[in-house]
């Protein structure tokens, strides 16, 4: 166990250490925060010094090495546009995307599930084809569009729920609503596709020629097995999720984690950018971590194995 | 499972058959685009800007779409805005289908430490927010045709690569691979020869739902200012563009909007009937 | 023996995207209760397809049942409705299925799985349902049932997880056990012993069996009378003896033939059966097997033989065929 | 693995994941639900409460001149008027004098004085502190505190914007600066004081008692960053906020057919051309070209359709009446595609050229609808343009930082000052900014700049604009409309620089 | 040691000497790791034109071994003669000529065929990769020669396998295997997975074809009535080892190994007069365990017990 635990955290670092590399290297890339920070009118001599104080003059390699140290003794860098700890300036958005990302995610669950499952147990019928006509709508809709037009509906003319902003539960409904249309969509379509695999599974022919009642194999027979393939899906989902969820923040002004590195990208404020995509990496590959926990909740084979 | 077999079970399908048809018309209509009577994409009218869709054919210039924010012809727009997203989005797929399916049977074939490494490539393509990677990149290269073509095949390899190395796992212990094995076939002549082949059909299934996936994702990189270069559309950038006017001119965004629900759905659909078409399961 | 059983007419077909696949083809029997009944044919042949149509088993679609009637117990399977077919689903009646390995759920412990059908046919409680389950496990041989209960499938080699789905079939004393293939999957020490099991369980138990396989020594030692199935229909059908010794089907007698002798080493060429079992989406005209029959008469080609008593043949041996098998078997030992 | 851990262990992820909603649902949402309640939709995010190291007037100082004092301050008549300084006069060419208020104090009962100004001038200069504001005291050499009321400021050379600049400077506290990070915390001297920073979200203030000017007329005070131009409408229809910017004048009708809030426009101080890249070809000593695609563009058109008539056409340069040194008789570059192409023929271009064109995106309104229209114009007098789009810190860096300046690049400028020569110090030969040597006008430039006398020096200014004209080194375009709404419970004294302050608004 | 014993006929074709194959396994979440002992040094040897017969139940290690003999497997230890030459230490490069010579079919004609292939192509297929026919008239003249010869119509060669019953795609699979005229057919549990009526045509084709060729097979099975139909010789394995080993008609009048005789004693005989009454012989695999270099011992004519 505790080499298991131990071999994949080891892979898990790796992966961040990766992508953190190439958000390294790539920033770079990005152009000079000086110009951006300093007033217009700034001299070429003030912006020299500027970068001097900001350590962005050194070889790329000097600051690649000075970055890992700092990183592995849990200091991220200032952010230039803050002037405060970056981690600190990712960290505390941190909460507002887990929230956004985390009600995506039940809802998709509760409304995609439950929609998969109807969708897969009346093969063939109307139902079905509506019910899935839904989902894939629900995919081919761009976000920004529907989270748009579901302001203008909902908060604008209905007057139900705020436009936009962070704080209560009113204000999370229309973007977590936005962002479940896709979360939803998918794992409808996965789990309609995962139950009617189960459907031909044998064991599902023992439950019924066992007489027991539908609910029983449904619930116990089929969602069960179903589910095991949905849990991959929603690590994976929560990872896009994390990060991706930049346009609905945008549309919603929801103050999440996307928001502040896209417009420190903007302003070239590089600890932020780097302090961001680390923390939503390792995010990412701790749920996954959990997933493959789960696994072994949901499924006894590997738990025993 | 011949061409004739095929072209039979698609059109006993209801879904299948509205997908191909739509994504048939689409392609058809858009690659069309220069014969059809419609004006240049480009060409801008400001005096004429935000002329609602009519089907009057004395209206100024006669804009059976309308015209967009300035002046433009959205018809025009809608049929050249095609030609470019399904371009960008049949490109990524088939780079990022290209890349992934090798990756992926060099995985699975090979095993052992090349697998390994393309394995944790695939982790670290996972744990970058795409989106965030989208961004960068542009900000690095600057938008442009090719760089989100190159955005998003990254976006999409992992996902070929996964299904392709499952896939080889499971063949390369298939008994007429151990076969070719007996008879000395060389390690290049069973990939090309018997994975490939057997690859390509998961393959396209996932090509299909990814053309999709990037064609909103297009939509989704041109609202953060990551799209293709003006002033020539594509429908993710129209989209964009005319979200502002949502409220007061519809028709700028409600027509690229129906055009890649449209598209999306009907490829969709395409891609669900191939999934079950060729899942061994449901023949 | 009264008749526990009663086929009529039973006809399914499966709607693919291939063509309609005549599946079963107007089956009839009668089984006795306390009889064996072994079910015989190769795969295709509408062996186990026919059982499970009976209980409401298959898909539908695309599977349909186009005609018949099942009495069981003096009710017509196929005219209840689905919530009755439930009750004698795995109260009155008990299947056991070809696959152990398979036909387990992987991510329920074996005790809940046993309970299951005690909790809903005989309204016990969990813990008394448990408790059952768990006698349930001794009675089919497995040791240390306590133990074992909490255990999942896949900590069960393949012969004690069929024992585990025989636990489950025969938890509720059911009249009839069907056990379709159910030893196919396994080795032949396992398959000894799960085919002593059950023999010694039907003495006990004294419910009537209905046995598929394709294997005829499986059918030699545990059934009572036999029945030959080909092409969706029943060929041939008697006492076990009878269709060992005096088959009357040219089918029955290729199968029988087609084995090598047992108990010493010959090196006659085996018989081979020509040709390949039908394509069920195009019927053929006539006797099924027809095309790959050497004794085939131009009848046989045009027009389906019903299934009747077999002439100068033991009682209860009926045959579908147009020939008189033991007279031509004999001209053809004379032209030798 | 024990299974029993792991499924705890999902049970307390799934609850943490619904509890967070309720946790926050605490917070109640401030609003419109009290009286005497002003919101304003920021498109930005506030960065930093730091005075000394922002420059953003539109969201940053325009929260920070909310809770620290400013030695002067520039009203929505764009005039100076006093705030701690209660005078202030050239004493001579370098040496300037203010009068400070008494008995000004911080929360903390820190006093306002001298000295403490002097601490803040000199805290900016020190090259330690790396304050962002640093190059706006390029100039200054000295402060002197004459008394606790009475400061003294001289300059290495004229410096006659230097109240102008010093309206843009607020004051912390000495002490309390030294012991606190005053980018995320604040002593004020200001109206209002900070009740709640939720960064990315809101900044809530509220006024402050103690205060040693007039009570405000809104007790609290809302700054939310709506990003999303569509979602600040809507904000505004919902009647959410009271104040948006920016608004595209297309939406004008729909807004104010709500009946709730009010859409509208003043003439900003920022004007848009087209940066000719004229060190190199096809600009670099060309002006028959430069002149051709001034004449191109149909500004008057695009003025008068995508901004709804709201703004104005550039009058030849980039200056507009609200800066010192503005010339009146300047007129535009009047819309004539048959100049054009008579002078696109006598600057030698005879076949098809193809220019490239950087654009900034999503920092400039409209600017999309705007540059495709410039674009199609173009394309019309046989002038391809090829457009490059690009994030405006990418763009910026082409501009400034390896000065790979696409031939054209579209551009705004303003100001914060209102002096001209600020503004038009941007041509000055030698300016990063440039991308134009011209001698002529650079002499005018530094003429103006050693000369106090305001009417010389206007003199001086209004040649250097002509010259800008004549030589045409942009395409110039139009004076950007400052385009907002306001909801019907509050009145807005809009104005054309980027300050939004509370006291501007009076309730209705 | 008896192994070379049991190995060395009179100039066998092949001969296996105490080969072995054994797994390390980890567990999912790292529960330790254990070695599966998969084919753990059995010896036998096999005669130019002999059918030998290996039978076992599932897990017995008798599908490994015959996959060890091709080398498409690699052994953990012993090694495999061929025609008198050691081919264990072959590098792959190597083996060409080998496999040549040594073929192999398979027990599922399903999976066996690849799906993407005309059948065609598939039996042309290592014609082309030992340059056999190069001239492509030349080919579809050996294909269509080796299709008549396993009873198939040379007209197929351009469909797919599905397009084929299980018995005519085992033909096809038989076909490829003596496209190269080999030496020894290592049969996998060829006739395992199909119907009965058609088992007796595909052994009465592989009789057929080894009069014609003289073809030696390694004819794996668990169905011992056609094992002593086919076979000269037998050998029994159970967990990984070669229990009994020795002339047909021996093991099975006179087994000696308890696994063996309750092998037999299993096996369900189609007469109902034999088989009602009849006991199968209980056997404790528990209770009989077999020391890593325990030596088989010659108790009858070439007729070895694992004692």
């Amino acid at each position: 166990m505790s080499r298991f635990l131990a071999g994949r955290f080891g892979e898990s670092a790796l992966a961040v250490l990766g992508v953190v590399t190439i958000v390294f290297v790539v920033t770079r890339l990005l152009g000079d925060p000086a110009i951006l920070m300093l007033p217009v009118g700034a001299t070429p001599e003030q912006l020299a010094s500027f970068r001097a104080e900001l350590g962005i003059d050194r070889p790329l390699f000097t600051q690649y090495v000075d970055f890992l140290w700092d990183a592995a003794r849990g200091d991220f860098g200032r952010s230039f546009q803050h002037n405060r700890a970056a981690f600190e300036v990712v960290l505390e958005r941190m909460p507002a995307t887990l929230q956004l990302a985390g009600s995506a995610i039940a809802l998709g669950l509760i409304i995609g599930g439950g929609a998969g499952l109807i969708a897969a147990m009346n093969r063939g019928g109307v139902i079905e084809v509506f019910v899935m006509l839904l989902a894939l709508l629900g995919q081919a809709t761009p976000v920004f569009w529907l989270g748009l037009l579901l302001i203008l509906f909902f908060a604008v003319d209905l007057g139900w729920f705020p436009t936009g902003g962070g704080g209560s539960f009113r204000h999370l409904v229309l973007p977590a609503v936005t962002l479940a249309t896709f979360t939803s969509a998918s794992i409808a379509r996965l789990l309609r596709s995962s139950v009617i695999d189960v459907l031909r599974e044998d064991y599902v022919r023992t439950a019924r020629a066992k007489g027991l009642m539908p609910r029983t194999v449904v619930v116990w027979h089929i969602a069960r097995n179903a589910l095991i393939p949905v849990a991959t899906m929603v690590g994976i989902l929560a990872g896009e999720l994390l990060g991706g969820s930049v346009v609905t923040e945008t549309v919603f002004a929801w103050p999440g984690v996307g928001r502040v590195i896209v417009q420190a990208i903007e302003v070239k404020d590089f600890p932020v950018v780097q302090a961001g995509i680390m923390l939503i990496a390792i995010t990412f590959v701790s749920i996954n971590f959990v997933v493959d926990l789960l696994y072994g909740v949901l499924d006894p084979r590997i738990r025993l194995r | 499972m011949g061409a004739r077999g095929f072209f039979r079970a698609l059109a006993a399908s209801k879904a299948g058959m509205i997908g191909a048809g739509l994504v048939a018309l689409f392609v058809l209509l858009c690659a069309a685009a220069p014969l059809l009577p419609v004006p240049e994409p480009t060409q801008s009218n400001l005096r004429a800007r935000l002329m609602p869709p009519t089907l009057s054919w004395d209206a100024i210039g006669a804009h059976p779409l309308g015209t967009d924010n300035i002046g433009r012809d959205m018809l025009s727009r809608i049929l050249y805005g095609g030609q470019l997203t399904l371009a960008i989005g049949a490109a990524a797929v088939v780079l990022g289908g290209f890349v992934g399916v090798l990756l992926g049977i060099l995985a699975g074939f090979r095993g052992g430490i090349t697998d390994r490494i393309l394995m944790r490539l695939v982790d670290i393509q996972l744990a970058f927010p795409l989106m965030l990677l989208a961004l960068i990149v542009a900000a690095a290269l600057g938008p442009s045709v090719r760089n989100l073509i190159i955005v998003l095949a990254l976006t999409s390899w992992t996902r070929y690569a996964r299904i392709v190395r499952g896939q080889t796992l499971a063949l390369r212990e298939r008994e007429f691979v151990q076969s070719a094995r007996a008879i000395a076939a060389s390690p290049w002549r069973i990939m090309t020869r018997h994975i490939l082949p057997n690859v390509m059909t998961p393959a396209l299934v996932v090509a299909t739902l990814e053309l999709a996936r990037v064609i909103i994702l297009e939509a989704a990189l041109s609202f953060l200012g990551l799209g293709v270069q003006p002033p020539w559309p594509s429908w993710g950038r129209m989209l964009a563009e005319g979200r502002t006017y949502m409220a007061s001119a519809w028709w700028i965004a409600a027509f690229p909007g129906l055009a890649i629900m449209l598209t999306v759905l009907s490829v969709n659909l395409l891609g669900d009937w191939l999934r079950d078409y060729f899942d061994p399961k449901l023949r | 023996m009264s008749a526990l059983l009663d086929v009529r007419g039973l006809r399914v077909r499966f709607d693919t995207p291939g063509g309609t696949v005549h599946a079963v083809n107007d089956v009839s029997y009668t089984l006795a209760d306390g009889e064996t009944l072994g079910v015989v044919g190769e795969s295709g042949s509408g062996k186990s397809v026919h059982v499970l149509a009976m209980l409401g088993l298959i898909p539908r679609p695309p599977g349909r049942i186009e005609a018949g009637e099942v009495i069981f117990a003096g009710r017509d399977l196929l005219r209840l409705s689905e919530a009755e077919l439930r009750d004698v689903r795995g109260g009155e009646i008990g299947i056991i299925f070809q696959d152990p390995m398979t036909a387990l759920n992987p991510v329920l412990t074996v005790g809940r799985q046993i309970a299951e059908p005690l909790m809903r046919h005989r309204g016990l409680s969990r813990a008394r349902a448990w408790a059952r389950a768990a006698e349930l496990l001794e009675l089919v041989g497995i040791a240390d049932p306590g133990r074992r209960l909490a255990q999942y499938p896949h900590q069960f080699s393949g012969g004690m997880r069929q024992r585990v789905m025989i636990a489950i079939a025969i938890a509720c004393d059911p009249k009839l056990l069907i056990a379709d293939e159910p030893t196919t999957a396994l080795d032949v020490t396992v398959q000894a012993q799960i085919l002593r099991l059950v023999r010694d369980l039907k003495a006990r138990m004294g419910m009537s069996v209905i046995w598929i396989t394709h294997d005829m020594g499986v059918v030699a030692g545990i059934a009572d009378a036999v029945q030959v199935m080909y092409g969706g229909r029943i060929v041939e059908r008697g006492p076990v003896r009878a269709i060992f010794k005096d088959p009357r089907n040219a089918y029955t007698w290729g199968l029988l033939r087609a084995l090598p002798d047992h108990g010493r080493r010959s090196h006659r060429r085996l018989h081979q059966i020509e040709g390949q079992p039908p394509d069920l989406t195009l019927p053929p005209e006539g006797d099924p097997f027809a095309p790959r029959n050497p004794f085939a008469t131009p009848r046989c080609f045009t027009e389906t033989p019903p299934l009747v008593p077999a002439a100068d043949a033991a009682p209860g041996h009926l045959v579908a065929a147009w020939y008189d098998l033991p007279r031509l078997l004999a001209e053809r030992e004379g032209a030798r | 693995m024990s299974s029993r851990i792991a499924r705890r262990a999902a049970v307390a992820l799934a609850a943490a994941l619904w509890l967070l909603p309720a946790g926050l649902a605490g917070a109640q949402a401030q609003g419109q639900a009290q009286p005497r309640a002003l919101t304003i939709a920021f498109a930005a995010n506030v960065n930093t409460l730091d005075p000394h190291n922002t420059a953003t007037i539109g969201t940053d100082m325009s929260v920070i001149s909310h809770l620290y004092t400013p030695l002067l301050e520039r009203g929505p008549d764009l005039k100076l008027r006093p705030m701690l300084a209660t005078a202030w006069r050239m004493v001579d060419p370098t040496t300037w004098r203010f009068t400070l208020r008494e008995g000004v104090t911080f929360a903390n009962g820190e006093k306002l004085d001298a000295a403490a100004v002097k601490w803040n001038i000199e805290r900016v200069r020190n090259p330690q502190v790396n304050a962002r504001i640093r190059p706006w005291f390029r100039l200054v050499k000295d402060v002197n505190v004459v008394s606790a009321t009475e400061l003294e400021i001289t300059t290495s050379e004229p410096f006659p914007a230097l109240a102008d600049q010093l309206s843009m400077f607020y004051l912390l506290p000495p002490q309390w600066a030294a012991q606190n990070n005053p980018a995320t915390a604040v002593m004020p001297s200001g109206p209002y004081e900070l009740k709640e920073l939720r960064p990315g979200d809101r900044i809530v203030l509220g006024a402050r008692a103690g205060y040693w000017g007039a009570q405000p007329a809104f007790g609290t005070v809302t700054f939310r960053i709506v990003p999303e131009v569509a979602s600040r409408i809507a904000a505004l229809m919902a009647g959410e906020v009271d104040l948006i910017t920016n608004v595209p004048p297309s939406e004008f009708r729909r807004i104010n057919a709500t009946g709730r809030a009010q859409a509208g426009s003043v003439d900003s101080t920022r004007t848009f051309f087209i940066r000719y890249n004229n060190l190199k070809p096809p600009f670099q000593n060309n002006r028959n070209l430069r002149l051709a695609l001034n004449y191109a563009v149909d500004k008057q058109a695009i003025v008068e359709t995508i901004f709804g008539g709201q703004g104005r056409v550039a009058n030849c340069g980039i200056m507009t009446p609200a800066y010192f040194g503005f010339d009146p008789a300047i007129q535009p570059i009047p819309y004539d595609p048959a100049r054009a192409r008579q002078l696109l023929r006598e600057a030698g271009i005879t076949g098809p050229i193809t220019i490239d064109f950087d654009i900034p995106t999503g920092v400039y309104l409209l600017s999309q609808e705007v540059t495709q229209a410039v674009v199609a114009q173009l394309e019309e007098v046989g002038v391809r343009v090829r457009m490059n789009e690009m994030e405006f810190g990418a763009f910026m860096n082409r501009y400034l930082r390896t000065r790979e300046l696409s031939p054209m690049g579209y551009l705004s400028l303003a100001w914060p000052t209102l002096d001209g020569e600020g503004l038009l110090s941007f041509y000055e030969t030698g300016n990063i900014y440039a991308y134009w040597e011209d001698e002529t006008y650079t002499n005018l430039l530094r003429q103006s700049r050693r000369t106090a006398e305001p009417e010389a020096r206007q003199r001086l200014l209004q040649q250097a604009a002509r010259r800008l004209c004549d030589e045409a080194p942009s395409l110039f375009l139009f004076t950007q409309p400052a385009t907002f709404g306001t909801s019907n419970r509050v009145q807005w004294q809009a104005r054309g620089d980027d300050w939004v302050r509370a006291w501007d608004f009076a309730p209705r | 040691m008896t192994a070379p014993a049991i190995a060395q006929g009179p100039a066998p074709l092949l001969a296996v000497e105490n080969l072995k194959r054994h797994y390390v396994t980890r567990g999912f979440l790292g529960r330790g790791s254990y070695t599966v002992k998969a084919v753990d040094g059995i010896s036998f040897a096999i005669a130019r034109g002999e059918t030998f017969g290996l039978v076992g139940e599932s897990g017995s290690g008798k599908s490994t071994t015959g996959r060890l003999v091709l080398r498409l497997e690699e052994p953990s230890a012993g090694r495999v003669r061929f025609d008198g030459a050691d081919i264990t230490a072959l590098p792959q490069s190597a083996l060409k000529p080998v496999r040549r010579r040594m073929q192999i079919v398979f027990q599922d004609p399903y999976a066996a065929l690849n799906p993407r292939m005309t059948v065609g192509d598939f039996v042309a297929e290592p014609l082309i990769v030992h340059g056999l026919a190069p001239a492509r008239s030349e080919r579809e003249d050996r294909v269509a020669a080796l299709f008549r010869k396993v009873g198939l119509d040379p007209r197929f060669a351009g469909r797919y396998p599905h397009q084929f019953s299980g018995g005519q795609r085992q033909r096809v699979g038989i076909a490829r295997a003596i496209a190269l005229e080999p030496d020894l057919i290592v049969a996998d549990e060829p006739i395992t997975a199909l119907d009965v009526s058609i088992q007796a045509q595909i052994v009465n084709l592989f009789q057929d074809l080894q009069e014609e060729h003289g073809l030696a097979y390694l004819f794996i099975a668990h169905d011992l009535s056609m094992v002593r139909y086919l076979c000269r010789r037998v050998a029994v394995m159970w967990r990984g080892r070669i229990v009994e080993l020795g002339p047909t008609d021996a093991i099975f009048e006179d087994a000696r190994h308890p696994y063996t005789r309750s092998l037999l004693s299993s096996v369900p005989i189609p007469d109902p007069d034999q088989e009602r009454g009849r006991q199968p012989l209980p056997f404790d695999p528990d209770a009989l365990r077999h020391a890593p270099d325990q030596p088989m011992v010659e108790v009858g004519a070439g007729h070895f017990v694992l004692a």
